[in-house]
């Protein structure tokens, strides 16, 4: 059986790769993608965890966070495309009206 | 898992990829003389073999021939990857999303308990659900990847079209899982062999379509749009979209698009037949107490033989109905087969709490 | 056995075949390409602007109902699975649920993000 | 022992796309290599008996999320937009967030080095799952059991954001009519 420590590994890295992502990509869509990449990660901890502790609530959470996700996703593309409609954009650098 | 059981394994799986194949190959040839008998013409009769013609069926073969020595063309400006990627994730699903549909009842022989199911899977149907939804990659990719308007503009109503439809399709399928209480598929086709009895008399099987009768007429409709099939073939539509999606497809490419479409018409028919028509089960026939041959061999035929009826059925359907507009597709869609969808689950649950299935 | 050694199998056959049929495209037929032919096909006119272009709004709608109400059908699959031991409880809770996903719809109707005119 | 190699080829390709969604310049590809990288924790999901989460990893996920993206894209016509108009995506910040990231994954692996021991008090063994009927209905259970409030207040968010949805299309819906008109 594979230990459960090689798991969090996966995880910590999978969650890593996101974040990088996060901060250094500039097209909306791919840091939004990255996001997800971050939230998959959690997500694999807990199956995980659910696992080795043989108690099936991490994957009921699992499942919670993916709504969390979807309704998450369909909101912010709505943005997304809104914003892109009113600045042919979706570089994040040029999106700096909320700046001040 | 020794070596046997692997054997066996790939035996079911090799088993379930030809039959998928053959069924897929025929239905072109049934699909033309189908189209003949409607029309009132012969249909293929030409090609023979040293003057052996087979009623058409050697049209098969010279149609694969035939796309296998056409030029793979590739146009200008095309994303050389995607563009060969896409027939593939658009037949990968048909080819795999039988593997958890049991075609015969088991069996057991040389000490060994044989199931006739490539994978019994917890998750049973979801996992039909969860490959063919994969599919959309396929449509999406080569229409992206062909840089030709008529093929993004396919492609668009393709993916509208499927994703549309799905959700149809996923409510229709609780009904079946709500009146079974499971996912497993052989638990289903299991289930389907008890009889609704009346003073002890059997009197019906019970098998999904007595339980759901609309939630069949939901599901089947929900499917032959996922195929993308007459009425629903909008992402084709040749008299608009000159192919849709695959305008800048040739030779095997097309032909994968084109065989993959048909081998779906088959895992539909095999669906359906397992959820609503008792998949190998013969009814007032009890197959579990015939010897292992008799049973395998009746077993399967039967479950082939509603594959080939309801493959049938979706061939008269194609050449009898007039092909939709793209509104009164959405409309049907979102506004009908949804609401009903959803209808279907209280009158599910009211139907079987009637039948006294449920505890208070 | 592991029921997903069976589902592995599965998938390498397919993609084995699948394969097999590209190499089979790649290997037979002509390779003899022209500019003509190489044109994005446009019924025989020389084509006119960019493939790509960008579509209605009604498209995106569309997809992002389907993912919405893809979530809520998932969430029906164990409650189907529990229906008859749930008993009229579970009838009740879900109750509760599908008015949601019904009032859902029904607002998405009278907006008229359903409207193909 | 199988296991061990479905765990490192599943765990290697989850990386490795993943790394693809970060590095790619197509969005297209980006969002291939997600949906790809998707797959296969939902593989590692099966691998650890969360038959139903993988299973919905892929439907939902894999098969909707990820075609909103993909749809978005398309439609967008991001594939030609100018992929660096702003500041470039420089190569000191990128050093400084792998370092960063690095030294993250290098933090946790440390802390779970060996490996860790987790209290096992619910008794779900596999062997116990399939037991007591599977591992979708005992997920169903819990979901309409002891978590019925987020489960219910779930369907309200699901509400919540089919409004909103709705709300933010539809808003210039009427401006773009034309252009509508002209792809209908």
């Amino acid at each position: 059986m594979i230990p459960l420590a090689h798991y969090i590994g996966l995880s910590a890295m999978l969650f890593a790769i996101g974040a990088a992502g996060v901060l250094v990509r500039r097209n909306a869509l791919i840091v939004f993608m990255s996001v997800e990449l971050m939230l998959n990660a959690s997500h694999l901890g807990l199956v995980a965890f659910s696992r080795f502790r043989e108690a099936l609530d991490g994957q009921v959470l699992v499942f919670f966070g993916m709504t969390v996700a979807a309704a998450e996703v369909a909101v912010g593309l709505a943005i997304i495309i809104a914003v892109f409609r009113s600045r042919k954009t979706v570089n994040i650098d040029e999106l700096r009206s909320l700046n001040g | 898992m020794d070596l046997i059981s692997i054997l066996i394994v790939v035996a079911k799986v090799a088993f379930v990829l030809i039959v998928v194949l053959h069924f897929g190959a025929l239905m072109t040839w049934a699909e033309r003389k189908q189209a003949a008998l409607i029309q009132d013409r012969i249909g293929p009769n030409r090609i023979n073999i040293l003057g052996v013609k087979a009623l058409g069926l050697i049209q098969i073969m010279a149609d694969g021939l035939k796309m296998i020595m056409k030029e793979d063309f590739i146009p200008a400006g095309a994303h050389r990857l995607y563009h060969t990627l896409a027939p593939a994730i658009a037949m990968f699903p048909a080819l795999v999303a039988l593997a958890v549909v049991p075609f015969g009842p088991s069996f057991d022989v040389a000490g060994r308990h044989i199931e006739l199911q490539v994978a019994n899977l917890d998750v049973g149907i979801l996992f039909v659900l969860a490959v063919s939804s994969l599919g959309v990659y396929g449509i999406a990719l080569a229409g992206w990847a062909s840089n030709n308007k008529y093929s993004l503009l396919g492609t668009v109503r393709a993916t509208a079209q499927m994703i549309s439809y799905e959700i149809p399709m996923g409510l229709a399928i609780i009904g079946i899982v709500m009146t079974y209480g499971t996912l497993e598929m052989n638990k289903i086709v299991e289930l389907q062999g008890e009889y609704f009895r009346l003073g002890g008399l059997p009197i019906l099987p019970k098998w999904g379509i007595f339980y759901q009768p609309l939630g069949f007429v939901l599901l089947f409709t929900a499917l032959i749009a996922e195929t993308k099939r007459t009425p629903f073939d909008l992402p084709e539509g040749e008299s608009e979209l000159v192919a849709g999606f695959n305008v800048e497809y040739s030779g095997m490419k097309w032909g994968m698009f084109f065989l993959g479409e048909f081998a779906s018409i088959v895992v539909v028919s095999a669906l359906v037949a397992t959820l609503y028509f008792g998949g190998w089960q013969i009814p007032y026939v009890n197959l579990m107490a015939l010897p292992a041959l008799p049973r395998v061999l009746l077993g399967v035929a039967t479950f082939f033989g509603k594959v080939i009826v309801l493959c049938w059925l979706q061939l008269l359907v194609r050449w009898t109905l007039p092909r939709f507009r793209y509104d009164q597709l959405m409309h049907l869609g979102w506004k009908r087969l949804m609401p009903l969808a959803i209808a279907n689950l209280p009158l599910t649950a009211a139907w079987i709490w009637m039948l006294g299935g449920m505890k208070s | 056995m592991n029921p997903y050694v069976p589902v592995l199998i599965s998938f390498a056959a397919a993609v084995l075949l699948i394969g097999v049929f590209l190499f089979f495209c790649h290997a037979f037929g002509p390779k003899a390409p022209s500019p003509i032919k190489s044109d994005p096909f446009e019924c025989g006119n020389p084509p006119s602007g960019p493939a790509h272009d960008r579509f209605a709004v009604r498209f995106y709608i569309v997809a992002m109902l389907f993912l919405l109400f893809d979530i809520e059908v998932v969430f029906l699959y164990p409650w189907a699975i529990l229906f008859r031991e749930l008993g009229g409880l579970g009838i009740m809770e879900m109750g509760f649920f599908l008015t949601l996903l019904v009032g859902g719809l029904a607002y998405v109707w009278w907006r008229g993000a359903l409207e193909w005119e | 022992m199988s296991a061990q190699i479905a765990f490192y080829v599943l765990a290697l390709g989850a990386l490795v796309s993943a790394l693809g969604v970060v590095l790619v310049r197509n969005p297209i590809t980006s969002a291939l290599n997600l949906v790809v990288s998707l797959c296969f924790v939902a593989g590692l999901y099966a691998l650890l008996e969360a038959h139903f989460v993988a299973a919905v990893q892929v439907t939902v996920y894999a098969g909707a999320i990820m075609v909103l993206f993909t749809f978005v894209i398309m439609l967008l016509d991001l594939g030609t937009v100018p992929a660096r108009t702003g500041p470039p995506e420089g190569i000191p910040k990128a050093t400084i967030m792998g370092a960063l990231g690095a030294a993250f994954v290098g933090l946790v692996i440390h802390a779970v080095r060996g490996d860790i021991r987790v209290p096992t008090t619910a008794g779900m063994a596999p062997e116990r799952v399939a037991e007591l009927g599977g591992n979708s209905r005992l997920v169903g259970e819990l979901l309409f059991g002891p978590y019925l409030l987020p489960f219910e207040v779930a369907g309200v968010l699901l509400l919540v954001a089919l409004v909103g949805t709705v709300v933010m299309a539809k808003r210039d819906s009427v401006a773009k009519s034309t252009a509508s008109r002209r792809n209908s």
